[in-house]
């Protein structure tokens, strides 16, 4: 391995970051430039481009080496802003190579799905370039180092994915009951979507501001050397504050998560599959990247409430998700519950709490956008996602799609075995080892624990309930009986999903030596408990 | 020997007065009666800071009878009050011109009648004349109303 | 109370009724009168505060000009002649001026009454003659009376432009 | 060589499971994928067993790799010793009997009503034999746990199977999630012992279970009871098993007789030095048992659906290998639960795919439709025999040896040990249970093989069914064990060496047994009512329902669950969801009322002008 | 007693310094005397607009030269008045120069898109104001003393207002009576702050009355009552320069004004005025009265927040294109004036970073919404509403008009700071840095909070361009004026966008 590496890195140097970023974003603009393009040729310029991306991602995850020592490799460094000390300044390690590696995944798949499938509104090659743009913006945000350019980079996914919800989302569906459907209810998600990201990122700007200006720097690697120890306690907490807030709009903390659901439901499959897959990891990557190792003290006061909203998104989400109709929707308040756990984890600040919340954030990414890719699909077919108006046996009618929805719900619910289940469970132990005088959650890192343990099971009762309606039950009483089962392609795209949750499942070392040793570094930096 | 006490209160006396012009006139002429006075008021002010020595206030404040310090040579008071003069001949010019535009156009010059740009106000219509687009580009791009458009320049509008 | 003293109160008493009066009066044209007694006795204020030169650019400009214009203006409005009482806005609006002023006169005075106390100055008329202003003049402020000629040409083609019909 | 055997107990079923969902084109394909991985399982715990058995001593390999979390490093091993090796042989002989069975069994699919589904199900026994195996198999806690969740999803799919029925779905889902609430005790102890023994492999546990803190180990032990309690059906979470009858025979044979409901009692005998430096855990799960087995016989008793009757009475048996396991007086000795567990898996398994048989010929459960079958099919009601002789614990079959060697261990540890209150109760209930377990043996015998055939309203009663020689075989097989695995106790495997039987007690038990099977047998041949029917009727149906504890759960659980959820989802709607749309429409109404404030007059727009001067005048001359 | 001994030669002029300046006002006499003697011809009036144009440039290369040699050098200095360097009413320094360059450039634009229109039938007239508008705001962003500050404000912004009167028909007579009433109120609180500080301080040079009103110990203090008048005559010319920077509570002509005016002068006075706004703002406060930053920071502070909310919240229910950017205008008043309230300390570095940072959004400002009128003009000009057109006409103008329609939603992601915009995004970090320096927390609030009221209608907007067109889309042939008006202003986004250093870079050195 460590041969390839050296390969990669000397033939590239450090440019291959930078490039695997700027092509996506590139042959968007392109994409909306050429206005005679047909869609066809548009979608396998796409496809392609995105699969170049994901090559490139490889290669750049494989050069990142053994991430044995986790310390940051393929750096870049050049400056672009000298009067902010703002500079193009790249760096890959153990925590953001593997949700390089989701986003380049998910991105193919995306662009490989919309060449076969495309959108009922038409213009297939200004959303197709909105999903490049989207993966180009997700890319620059994990391998950014520098705060600015991390919420340049974070805000570069906002208008792609506004255009996408706005021009392209389902005008079927009211995005509330009782709500007028159609271009109301689309623009209406869309501009939730961007005020509430806009709002957080902008209370996020104010806290790295005031960091870079207590310290000096922007560059986010000497900042997490430095960990906190030039800023004063009630200088971190106060930072930390603006930070968390921020970051925990986009990774939808209960409380502002009232943006994921109508957003969700409208985007359309592929939209669906980048917001869930991609963009609310943008929100926990920034908790580890920026608040953890850099406002250590101002993280472990804020610490307790980001648990306890963590929990309560697990709880209410899950609960909410029983009686929901929508099964678009219920995936989206899924994904509030399931990065819940994600921010247990984070909150514990304990390296199994960190590793299992990077582990669940992966394996969030790759069962939600099945689930998406598969409810799309019905969606498609069916014309609704209303559980009651697809109707049951779809084992029966539509055995392929059946067994998809099936594993999905069953990864969903975090079946040890699959992908799921180790997030679940690190993030546990994590909070349940943060107790004691040194810990971030102090005495209340057990009760948390026990209620998400809880959690897993709300979890199996909301699916199990999906199933019983839709995938169970005869045939003959689905009001859309004879409805086409999932092509070839649609299957081909899928299957590496369920291939890699399997992996995922039984081999969690795959994942978790990777972000292991970076998650220690991270925390013995902010001196962490153990 | 005057107490500058006087010329404060002449000076805040017509500022009131002025003031109260401004605002409470309905025709537009008076108004600008209003305007002129306030401008008389600075004047005041100044031409008493004129009278006092070099460093004003501050060095009166310093104590003793104001005649035996020499007083600024640039004398700013007074060329800045003779500047404020003929500021305000120039502004009432233009201003008497526009008060006659208005009343030319509008046939009164009385404010409350002059009000349907604000958007508050109850003769505020948002789209006048929101007519149709225009016929496609082949047709000459004359729009409606005639005041508006001198027809001999003929250029785009 | 000297006699400069005296005749500053004087003046000072006759603008300041004349003022309120131009302000106040329910008929145009004594507005305009009333305007032109003020400027007139402000003039005198400034003789007695040694500004020499200022008081006659206050005769020839205010008086001679301004209020000339304002004058043909009422008339060329068609202003009506006589007693009205349309010359005032609504009850609400004119309550609010009588504060807005009364505010402003008294955060001026007040202020200043506070800075300036019992002092007293003796006014050096010849400080005010038009030879030291005229060397000031020339001296010290070049740049704004040449940006002031700027003014008054701009001014002098702007009401003219506007007030010039449509060019055929 | 044993472990890598063991790894193919794994391996093969599993590897058969996915080429048969993937590959199979036909039914028949499916079933070959199906059959052949079974076989295969067989013969790898067959070759396990022998080595273990010829002296290959316990070891273990790394399985899927190892993993460093920070506080301690996973080994996700596989360990073979005589207590894995003997089950897993035990799972392999039933799994593959019942695959083989299922080709006859589930025949007649392909039409709409019944589509194609066999693949799909022989995958899944496949699936859910791996599982079973990676339980029996695992050293360390977490990778138990993943076999153990697998065996609860294929438990689901495979209640599931007739998921056009509504019971049948309802039943799925109540079985997967009953186990999974019970499963929460095993993950919440994996939990607890990463934290403070920062390790979950089984072997070091077992080698620590001493020096642990006392608090961690009861706690664990507790927590991993829930489970065992959750996944044996064990009071009070037992109510799934009785609608898992909804599955087809097959399925219930291999999984709610032989295997999972098995899980947990091989998990308590795996891990029993951990339960006995726990000290109540141990006393907890005799007290549990001993309630469980005389409950469970009791509603046995008032069932007239034969699975149902069958499956209350694997509770019953399931509680007996727990008690036998719970009152065992050292760490070393699970000897009598696991034997009993062999044993039932043989005879419990041969019970319900006879009555499989049964339910094909008449094709209905009600056992009082099933009459007259000595006549009509004699093989069959020998087997019947055979098996509900095993059951009552009737001398020489296997099931005689392993109850008394329960009963034996419990009048032991009550007499000799310090056992004290609790085995002696274990010992009382054991009897009792012993004699209900006869009555209900023998009245289900009498009403099946002695009973007047019901008249059959489409007349096709007459002409003798001859059963597919694949629905036979698999019964003649298992009839083996059922008899003969007794003889094991000669030469036992050293997981066996603690089993040994009194005399005393075995005398005791026989009669028991013996009179509960003459009188049910003879009750209605001298004109009295049937046993059942002897009760008063609404004792009877309170004991038919499961002491309706169904209803309880409901109350207690479900519809609150239901109004909680449903105030969830109203409250985002309306209290989370309030506060966004609250600001967009006051920044809305502020924006109308703000514009009103463009009045239009032009003085108006300078009395602001003057007033925001003012005000900012009074501000800098205080802030001066 | 001869008081004027001392000054018996005329003021020295250095002419090179003041070349900016005097390049429109050469520009302006040649317009003059060629319509006196030139033909009727049309032909013959476009030398007039050509007049205009080369006076700007010459008044840019001027500033180019200035900025090439980069000596802070000041002239029509007075002898020493006591102090080391003698007072001078002219001063050419970095910040001079850098409002100079906005003024030039915006007003070039503004030209370029008023060649065109109707207001500018009669040559002449209109460019001369023009020119003499941006003769006042050149002279102001260097003037150094009182009095050349109140004349070259009102230099600025007299001829504004004929300008807007220049369309001779009801709405532009009103819109110009509306601004002159607030142009004439708020002379009167200017020049009666100037007349306070004069009494106060008694000089007009800016570099005494920073010598008086010093904070630091050593030099004598004013007395707390005297202190006190000079704070009520800073607050006052606050108050006088507010109108023109549309800072809230004196904004109320803006809307008005802007629907009345023919829409280039609308861009003039949302540019070119607005910069002269916060010339005379930076010169009399910051660079003015430093010492009294405790009395003038908190206040701009309030107005800010006010104006940015205000702006915003207003903006959000309009529908006439016009009036959204006259809000518009409003609110970015707002963001402009942000960064001045984190002055408080009054130390030269906490000024100069305030100011820098004003400036410097300033220019992303100025540019984006250039573009944004350039567009607006170019669509006024072929509705049949002219200036009351609603943004419903820009529904589907992607489709037809790709260039138009790009530049202005590049335009209003600027104005927004959302990326595709980075110099907007750029531009909001650079105020945001000294409000968070200054950790006033309530202010940072309501900043972020107003990011998202911005987005909504300025994503409003964007959105439309792309939807699908309902009945048939606008489409035209551009003109010369307006093509190159569109292309510099689209060229300056893109450009800052590239390169933000621009905008975050600005002012290094001591301000002066």
């Amino acid at each position: 391995m460590s041969g390839i590496a050296d390969a990669i890195e000397n033939v590239t140097g450090a440019w291959i970051l930078p490039i695997m970023v700027g092509l996506p974003l590139i042959v968007a603009v392109v994409l909306v430039i050429a206005r005679r393009l047909s869609d066809d040729v548009a979608t396998l310029v796409a496809a392609s481009t995105a699969t170049v991306t994901f090559v490139l991602a490889i290669l750049a995850s494989i050069a990142a080496g053994p991430y044995r020592d986790g310390e940051m490799v393929l750096e870049l460094d050049r400056s672009w802003v000298p009067a902010l000390g703002v500079g193009f300044h790249f760096g890959m390690d153990g925590v953001s190579a593997p949700l390089v590696l989701l986003t380049g995944l998910l991105g193919v798949l995306v662009c490989v799905h919309s060449v076969r499938v495309r959108p009922a509104s038409g213009r297939a090659r200004l959303l197709v370039a909105c999903y490049l743009a989207v993966v180009g913006g997700a890319l620059a945000t994990f391998t950014v180092m520098d705060a600015v350019l991390f919420f340049i980079a974070f805000e570069l996914v906002l208008v792609p994915m506004w255009f996408a919800i706005a021009f392209w989302g389902d005008d079927t569906q009211p995005d509330a009951p009782g709500r007028p459907g159609g271009e109301v209810a689309r623009r209406d998600a869309a501009n939730r979507f961007i005020l509430f990201t806009a709002i957080g990122s902008a209370l996020m700007l104010v806290g790295l501001l005031y960091v870079a200006l207590q310290t000096g720097t922007t560059d986010l690697g000497k900042l997490a050397d430095l960990a906190g120890e030039g800023l004063s306690h009630d200088v971190q907490v106060i930072a930390a504050c603006f930070i968390v807030v921020g970051l925990s709009v986009k990774a939808p903390a209960f409380g502002v998560h009232t943006w994921l659901p109508p957003a969700h439901t409208i985007a359309p499959t592929g939209g669906s599959v980048l917001l869930a897959g991609v963009l609310l990891k943008m929100g926990t990557y920034g908790l580890v990247r920026v608040a953890v190792p850099i406002l250590p003290d101002g993280f472990r006061t804020v610490a307790p409430f980001l648990a306890l909203f963590a929990v309560l998104g697990i709880v209410w989400a899950g609960l909410a998700c029983f009686v929901e109709r929508d099964l678009k929707r219920l995936i989206a308040l899924s994904s509030v519950a399931h990065m819940g756990f994600v921010l247990l984890g984070i909150a514990s600040m304990t390296p199994q709490g960190l590793q299992g919340a990077l582990f669940a954030n992966i394996a969030h990414g790759l069962i939600t956008g099945l689930l998406f890719l598969t409810v799309g699909s019905l969606k498609d077919r069916h014309h609704t996602a209303d559980l009651a108006l697809i109707g049951a046996g779809l084992r029966d009618r539509v055995p392929r799609l059946g067994w998809l929805l099936a594993f999905g719900a069953v990864a969903g619910l975090g079946l040890p075995g699959l992908a799921g289940f180790w997030g679940e469970l690190l993030a546990i132990v994590g909070t349940w080892q943060s107790t004691g005088a040194s810990s971030s959650l102090g005495t209340a890192g057990r009760p948390f624990a026990v209620v998400a343990v809880v959690g897993t099971v709300i979890a199996a009762v909301y699916l199990l309930r999906v199933l019983r309606l839709v995938w169970h039950g005869a045939a003959a009483d689905a009001p859309q009986r004879v409805v086409p089962d999932a092509t070839r392609h649609e299957v081909m795209v899928a299957a590496p999903l369920v291939v890699a949750t399997v992996a995922l499942g039984l081999l969690p070392w795959l994942l978790l030596d990777l972000t292991g040793p970076a998650v220690r570094v991270l925390l013995i930096v902010s001196g962490g408990n153990q | 020997m005057i107490h500058l006490a006087g010329p404060v209160v002449l000076a805040a006396a017509l500022a009131g007065a002025g003031v109260y012009g401004l605002l409470a006139r309905r025709n537009a002429v008076l108004v600008l009666i209003g305007a002129e006075l306030l401008l008389n008021a600075v004047n005041v002010l100044l031409v008493t800071a004129g009278t006092l020595p070099a460093g004003g206030l501050a060095a009166l404040s310093a104590g003793g009878p104001a005649r035996a310090t020499a007083g600024d040579p640039l004398l700013p008071g007074p060329v800045l009050a003779i500047v404020v003069i003929t500021i305000a001949a120039a502004e009432i010019g233009l201003a008497l011109a526009v008060v006659l535009l208005t009343f030319r156009q509008r046939g009164t010059s009385d404010l409350t009648e002059l009000r349907e740009l604000g958007e508050g106000s109850p003769t505020y219509d948002e789209h006048p004349d929101a007519g149709e687009l225009p016929p496609p580009a082949s047709a000459p791009e004359t729009p409606p109303g005639d005041d508006r458009t001198p027809s001999a320049a003929g250029a785009v509008r | 109370m000297s006699g400069a003293e005296l005749l500053f109160a004087a003046f000072g008493l006759l603008a300041a009724t004349a003022a309120f009066l131009a302000v106040g009066s329910r008929h145009v044209v004594h507005a305009a009168l009333w305007l032109v007694v003020a400027l007139g006795s402000l003039a005198g204020v400034y003789l007695v505060l040694g500004a020499e030169i200022v008081a006659l650019v206050q005769l020839l400009v205010y008086v001679g000009a301004v209020v000339v214009l304002v004058l043909f203006a009422l008339m060329m409005t068609r202003a009506p002649i006589g007693i009205r009482d349309d010359l005032f806005v609504g009850k609400g609006q004119r309550l609010a001026a009588v504060l807005a002023g009364v505010a402003v006169a008294g955060l001026l005075g007040g202020t200043l009454l506070v800075a300036v106390g019992d002092a007293t100055v003796d006014p050096d008329t010849a400080r005010g003659q038009a030879e030291p202003i005229g060397r000031a003049v020339f001296a010290a402020w070049a740049l704004p009376f040449e940006l002031l000629s700027l003014l008054l040409l701009a001014a002098l083609i702007g009401a003219v432009a506007v007030s010039r019909g449509r060019q055929k | 060589m044993t472990v890598t055997a063991a790894i193919l107990t794994i391996a093969l079923p599993a590897v058969a499971a996915v080429c048969g969902l993937l590959f199979a084109r036909s039914r028949t394909a499916a079933a070959e994928w199906g059959i052949v991985g079974a076989l295969g399982a067989v013969v790898a715990s067959a070759v396990e067993a022998f080595g273990v058995a010829t002296g290959g001593s316990a070891a273990s390999i790394t399985f899927l790799g190892r993993v460093d979390l920070g506080v301690g490093t996973l080994a996700l091993d596989i360990r073979t010793d005589s207590l894995s090796s003997s089950v897993s042989l035990a799972v392999a002989v039933v799994a593959a009997c019942v695959q083989i069975y299922s080709t006859a069994y589930l025949h007649g699919e392909g039409t709409p009503e019944a589509p194609i589904r066999y693949p799909a199900y022989a995958a899944t026994v496949s699936l859910f034999t791996a599982a079973m195996m990676l339980v029996v198999h695992a050293d360390d806690l977490i990778l138990l746990l993943v076999g153990w969740e697998g065996m609860g999803i294929c438990s689901y799919l495979l209640i599931g199977h007739h998921s056009e029925r509504a019971t049948a779905r309802a039943a799925a889902v109540k079985a997967f999630l009953v186990t999974r609430a019970g499963d929460l005790g095993v993950m919440a102890a994996v939990v607890l012992l990463l934290g403070s023994a920062r390790t979950t492999s089984i072997r070091a546990l077992i080698a620590a279970a001493e020096e642990l803190p006392a608090s961690t180990v009861t706690a664990a032990a507790l927590l991993m009871l829930l489970g065992v309690i959750g996944k044996s059906a064990q009071f009070p979470l037992h109510t799934w098993l009785p609608d898992a009858m909804e599955g087809p025979t097959p399925v219930s044979a291999l999984i709610h007789a032989a295997t999972m409901v098995a899980a947990g009692v091989f998990l308590v005998a795996r891990l029993l030095p951990v339960f006995f430096a726990a000290d109540g855990a141990l006393t907890i799960a005799a007290i549990v048992a001993s309630i469980t087995m005389l409950g469970a016989a009791l509603a046995a008793l008032a069932q007239d659906d034969l699975k149902r009757l069958l499956a209350y009475s694997t509770i019953s048996q399931v509680a007996y290998m727990l008690a036998g396991v719970a009152v065992a007086q050292d760490a070393g000795e699970a000897a009598p639960g696991v034997f009993h567990l062999l044993t039932h898996a043989g005879f419990k398994a041969l019970l319900f795919l006879v009555a499989g048989c049964c339910i094909h010929l008449v094709n209905s459960n009600l056992m009082s439709r099933m009459g007259g079958m000595g006549r009509t099919q004699p093989a069959l009601m020998v087997l019947l025999g055979l098996g509900l002789a095993a059951l009552a614990g009737i001398p020489p079959f296997s099931g005689f040896w392993s109850k008394e060697a329960v009963l034996t261990a419990a009048e032991h540890a009550a007499v000799e040990g310090d056992g004290g209150l609790v085995a002696w109760i274990v010992l009382v209930s054991g009897v009792l249970t012993a004699l209900v377990t006869g009555v209900y043996s023998g009245r289900a015998f009498s009403l099946v093989a002695f009973g007047d055939p019901a008249p059959s309203e489409d007349g096709h009663e007459t002409e003798v069914h001859r059963l597919p020689r694949a629905m036979m075989w698999p019964l003649w097989v298992l009839a083996v064990p059922t008899v003969g695995l007794g003889l094991v106790l000669l030469s036992p495997p050293d997981i066996l060496h603690g089993v040994h039987v009194s005399w005393l007690t075995a005398f005791t038990g026989t009669l028991v047994s013996l009179a509960g099977v003459g009188w049910s047998l003879t009750v209605t041949r001298i004109g009295g009512k049937d046993v059942a029917d002897a009760l008063p009727p609404g004792v009877r149906a309170f004991l038919r329902d499961g002491y309706r504890l169904d209803d309880v759960q409901d109350a207690l659980v479900v519809r609150p669950y239901r109004a909680l959820a449903r105030l969830a989802h109203a409250g985002d709607q309306e209290v989370v969801d309030f506060y966004p749309r609250g600001s967009v429409t006051v920044a809305r109404w502020a924006g109308l009322k703000l514009r009103r404030l463009q009045a239009g007059m032009a003085n108006g727009y300078v009395a602001w002008v003057v007033l925001g001067a003012v005000a900012a005048g009074l501000a800098g001359v205080v802030l001066s | 007693m001869n008081y004027a001994s001392g000054l018996d030669t005329v003021q020295s002029v250095d002419w090179r310094l003041l070349a900016p300046v005097l390049g429109p006002v050469v520009a302006v006499a040649a317009i003059l005397v060629l319509d006196a003697i030139g033909p009727e011809r049309p032909g013959f009036r476009r030398l007039h607009d050509v007049l205009a144009v080369l006076g700007l440039v010459g008044a840019g290369a001027g500033v180019l030269l200035l900025v090439a040699d980069g000596t802070t050098a000041s002239t029509l200095c007075v002898p020493g008045g006591g102090l080391e360097l003698p007072s001078c009413s002219y001063l050419v320094s970095p910040l001079t120069l850098t409002l100079q360059g906005l003024v030039i450039a915006g007003a070039l634009v503004c030209l370029l898109l008023a060649v065109d229109g109707r207001a500018a039938i009669d040559r002449a007239p209109h460019h001369v104001l023009m020119l003499v508008a941006v003769t006042g705001a050149l002279s102001l962003a260097g003037a150094r003393d009182l009095i050349t500050i109140v004349v070259a404000f009102e230099t600025a912004s007299l001829p504004a207002i004929a300008l807007v009167a220049l369309r001779r028909d009801a709405p532009g007579a009103q819109g110009a009576f509306t601004l002159l009433l607030t142009a004439v109120g708020s002379l009167g609180l200017l020049l009666m702050g100037m007349a306070l500080l004069v009494l106060s301080t008694g000089s007009v040079h800016l570099d005494r009355i920073v010598a008086a009103l010093a904070t630091d110990p050593n030099l004598p203090q004013l007395s707390g009552p005297v202190r006190a008048v000079a704070a009520l005559g800073a607050v006052l010319i606050l108050a006088g320069v507010g109108f023109k920077m549309s800072a809230v509570p004196f904004h109320l002509w803006t809307p008005d004004t802007y629907a009345g005016a023919p829409l280039p002068i609308a861009a003039f006075l949302s540019v070119v005025s607005k910069t002269a706004g916060l010339a005379a703002l930076v010169v009399l406060l910051p660079v003015g009265l430093p010492g009294l930053a405790g009395v003038w920071a908190p206040v701009i502070g309030v107005v800010a927040a006010l104006t940015v909310t205000f702006g915003n919240l207003v903006a959000m229910r309009q529908t006439v294109a016009v009036r959204l950017l006259a809000w518009s205008t409003v609110a970015q008043a707002g963001w402009v004036l942000l960064p001045l309230s984190a002055a408080r300390p009054g130390t030269p570095s906490a000024v100069r970073a305030a100011t820098a940072a004003s400036v410097g959004y300033l220019v992303a400002y100025a540019a984006a919404s250039l573009a944004a009128f350039s567009v607006v003009v170019i669509v006024g000009r072929r509705h049949p509403a002219a200036e009351e057109h609603s943004i419903e006409a820009y529904r589907g103008l992607a489709r037809r008009e790709p260039v138009a329609s790009a530049v202005l939603a590049f335009a209003l992601a600027c104005l927004a700071g959302l990326p595709p915009g980075i110099v907007g995004l750029m531009a909001k970090v650079v105020v945001f840095r000294p409000i968070v320096g200054a950790t006033s927390w309530w202010l940072a609030g309501i900043a972020a909070v107003n990011v998202v009221f911005g987005l909504v209608y300025y994503v409003r907007w964007g959105a439309l361009l792309f939807s699908p067109a309902s009945g048939r889309a606008l489409t035209w042939r551009v003109s010369v004026g307006e093509g190159l008006a569109l292309g510099a202003s689209g060229a300056a986004c893109v450009a800052l966008s590239v390169w933000p250093q621009a905008v975050a870079g600005l002012l290094p050195t001591v301000l002066r």
